[in-house]
């Protein structure tokens, strides 16, 4: 029998399950985030180039990651919803800006605390760090775009076309910010050269789960605001349980 | 920032963690928080609509 | 009567917007001053050593035409919307994406071109080489089109919103980074002895992607603020 | 030749109509009345393509707008609020950009008679800055006697304007209807069409 996507698609049927989901991911990115915080700080060894400090990386590696994953993942509801016109992605794709905002600006913190007592300077024009600072500038872009719009289809739609813009900048803007480093600095530092322990790797990979977890669950529940606030007038949503009280 | 610069080499662990860990999980519970406000508020705004349009259907049986 | 083609329709909007500017000089003036301005207030900030100055010559100078621009741009399509000559060209039965690509002819020349021209007289003040002036110009040349072409994006966007202003500089700086990279990247390049030719055929790069994409996204991007 | 079948559309949250239908023909003339913010405008904003309809077709000479664009474009004209005038301009300058811009171009002569035509004899240089509300009104106008669409869809064609000029646009609206034009309307004041046959459609 064929699913139906579609169904799954709709902000009624969508709403009901991202209620389901959320303890779920909460529930498994809390207990990842613990195991994860153990191996990093009890089981891996110390480093022998960077001593304790290398534990950054744990936070740092994966936020990183996860603001660069979630702005493409925005762009791609984004266009979703600009093309289908599908009331939900755009609303996935303003639910996702914050978390990658955040996740950005802890790739940012984060990076400048390890930069500290590696490099001595709390901010180094690293080619990583100044392309996280624009894919933050992305980000507050557009937040701000669809904060300043106050009928929503429209700022949904403009905001998605600045989103398909912008990752089709991304790509050209850490081309070019790489470019400029090598003609600055010769070459980026790097953090880790040696092999990671396999125990850094673990820690490295349960904490990227984490992470990832943690996102999808606060998306949704972001979402499900979203739903509630945009769909208010409908009577499924009077006819919800919390509602009604 | 000399003394910094010592105390960071005397207690790295206190710096990762207070430093980037705390921090970031600082940024994580305001952003539950801040989930959870909107929630909140939605939930309010949207039985206040209903509420509204209960009433005027009263008023019109009435 | 006779019916127009798409490269007339082109040569319209241009001359239109070209007569419209000398008829408002005051505007484009502005954004000229401000850019002499803000040059030449660097080496007031910074100090008058040469060799300070001519090192960051180009940066200063990219940086000031990237923030001119800006200030210019907020007019693109304002006015036009407010008075409702921009609801008449989305009925033009030419493609809107021709319309939008003379609008932004018109404002290069308007406000770019000037830029790139007023460049070697600002650069002396920092004391640049002619051999890096030129480089700079023929940088300016290639970039500032991509400047006014992915900000129209930004104005587009932004059309009819308050504090439309701040917003748009905020949407198109980080878009236009890559620009500003090559184009210092450039001039810097003849200072070290470097061959400027893989800069400036990148900036080229950029142009001609631009020149592909940008007038078709910002058409789009009128037709959802035009809703 | 102009079909609309089951449109409907929405400001925002508010659905201003729903379900509307109607055909027109050849020299039809039709008049869109209801109370302000019945969507009147929203309407024939719609009609031009502007605004996305939340549901139902627009299909002209058989085929939707939306596929169309282009073509649908070159057989209709649009006159809304907002005249569409540059003050820096002179009448005429602005006569015949909007012509150009609708894919006219447009002799000096042919301008100036127009403008002529509506009353402006001698002020066809003067910037359009120093003419009063009704005469800019006027110059907007003049697109009319220039255009050669099918379609005519005029939002408030009359306001601002004096008995003499709004007795013309009735003499040009008969006119176009004679030669088969299809003109959609709305007016908060009377518009008499001699000899024709006015239908309207009522948004409520």
């Amino acid at each position: 029998m064929a699913i139906n996507w579609f169904k799954y698609s709709a902000p009624t049927t969508f709403y009901g399950l991202a209620g389901k989901m959320i303890p779920w991911f909460a529930f498994s990115a809390a207990i990842l985030f613990a195991i994860g915080l153990y191996i990093g700080f009890f089981v891996a060894p110390t480093d022998a180039q960077q001593g304790e400090f290398y534990r950054i990386m744990f936070i740092h590696v994966p936020a990183s990651i996860l603001s660069m994953f979630l702005y493409l993942i925005m762009a791609g509801y984004a266009a979703l919803g600009l093309i289908f016109n599908t009331r939900l992605s755009a609303m996935m794709a303003t639910a996702i800006a914050p978390t990658g905002a955040l996740f950005a600006l802890i790739s940012l913190w984060t990076g400048a605390l390890w930069g500290k007592p590696m490099w001595g300077t709390w901010w180094l024009w690293d080619a990583r760090l100044t392309s996280e600072l624009i894919l933050l500038f992305l980000y507050l872009g557009f937040i701000a775009l669809h904060a300043s719009i106050d009928d929503p289809r429209r700022a949904d739609r403009a905001a998605a076309l600045l989103a398909i813009v912008g990752s089709v900048n991304v790509p050209i803007i850490y081309f070019s910010v790489k470019w400029w480093n090598t003609l600055h600095q010769g070459s980026t530092i790097k953090f880790s050269g040696t092999t990671m322990h396999i125990a850094m790797q673990q820690a490295m990979f349960t904490m990227l789960a984490a992470c990832w977890l943690y996102a999808i669950a606060v998306v949704l529940a972001r979402v499900r605001s979203i739903i509630l606030e945009r769909e208010r007038n409908t009577t499924w949503i009077a006819d919800l349980p919390e509602v009604k009280q | 920032m000399i003394s910094l610069d010592i105390w960071m080499r005397e207690n790295p662990l206190t710096y990762v963690w207070f430093g980037s860990y705390a921090v970031a999980l600082l940024i994580f519970a305001i952003e539950i928080a801040m989930v959870k406000h909107k929630r909140k508020i939605t939930l309010q705004q949207v039985r206040l609509m209903r509420n509204a349009g209960d009433d005027a259907r009263d008023e019109g049986i009435a | 009567m006779k019916k127009s083609t798409m490269l007339d329709l082109l040569v319209l909007v241009i001359r239109r917007d070209l007569v419209l500017a000398m008829r408002r000089r005051a505007d484009v003036l502005a954004t000229l001053i401000f850019f002499v301005m803000v040059v030449s207030l660097f080496p007031l900030g910074v100090g008058p050593e040469l060799d300070m100055l001519r090192k960051m010559a180009a940066g200063v100078l990219w940086v000031a035409a990237l923030l001119a621009s800006m200030l210019s741009l907020g007019r693109l399509f304002s006015a036009d919307y407010l008075d409702g000559t921009l609801e008449q060209m989305m009925l033009a039965p030419q493609s809107l994406s021709m319309l939008v690509l003379g609008k932004m002819t018109a404002h290069w020349m308007v406000s770019g071109l000037p830029l790139v021209l007023l460049a070697p007289v600002l650069g002396l003040q920092f004391d640049m080489s002619a051999r890096a002036l030129g480089v700079l110009i023929v940088g300016l040349l290639l970039g500032t089109p991509i400047l006014s072409m992915v900000g129209a994006i930004g104005a587009a966007l932004t059309l009819g919103l308050r504090g439309g202003g701040v917003l748009l500089s905020l949407l198109v700086l980080p878009l236009c980074i890559p620009v500003l990279i090559f184009g210092t990247g450039a001039v810097e390049a003849v200072s070290s002895g470097l061959s400027v030719a893989s800069h400036l055929s990148l900036l080229g790069a950029l142009l001609v992607l631009a020149l592909v994409f940008t007038p078709w996204v910002t058409a789009q991007a009128l037709r959802i603020s035009m809703e | 030749m102009l079909e609309v079948s089951n449109l409907a559309c929405s400001r925002g949250e508010h659905r201003l109509f729903s379900g509307l239908s109607f055909n027109l023909h050849l020299g039809q003339i039709m008049q869109v009345q209801g109370v302000n913010g019945s969507g009147k405008t929203s309407l024939l904003r719609t009609l031009c393509g502007f605004l996305m309809p939340d549901e139902g077709d627009i299909v002209w000479r058989g085929e939707s707008i939306r596929e169309l664009d282009e073509d649908y474009y070159a057989e209709m004209l649009y006159l809304g609020h907002l005249n569409a005038i540059k003050d820096e301009l002179s009448a005429l300058e602005n006569l015949r950009i909007s012509a150009g811009l609708s894919g006219i171009k447009l002799e000096e002569k042919e301008a100036i008679a127009a403008l002529r035509r509506m009353g402006l004899r001698g002020r066809e240089k003067l910037p359009t800055k120093v003419l009063s509300q009704g005469q800019r009104r006027r110059v907007a106008l003049a697109r009319l006697l220039v255009s050669d669409a099918k379609l005519w869809i005029l939002d408030e064609p009359l306001t601002a304007l004096d008995v003499g000029a709004v007795a013309l646009i009735q003499e040009l609206i008969a006119e176009h209807l004679a030669q088969q034009g299809m003109v959609i309307f709305t007016t908060h004041q009377p518009l008499h069409v001699a000899g024709m046959e006015m239908r309207t459609l009522s948004l409520s």
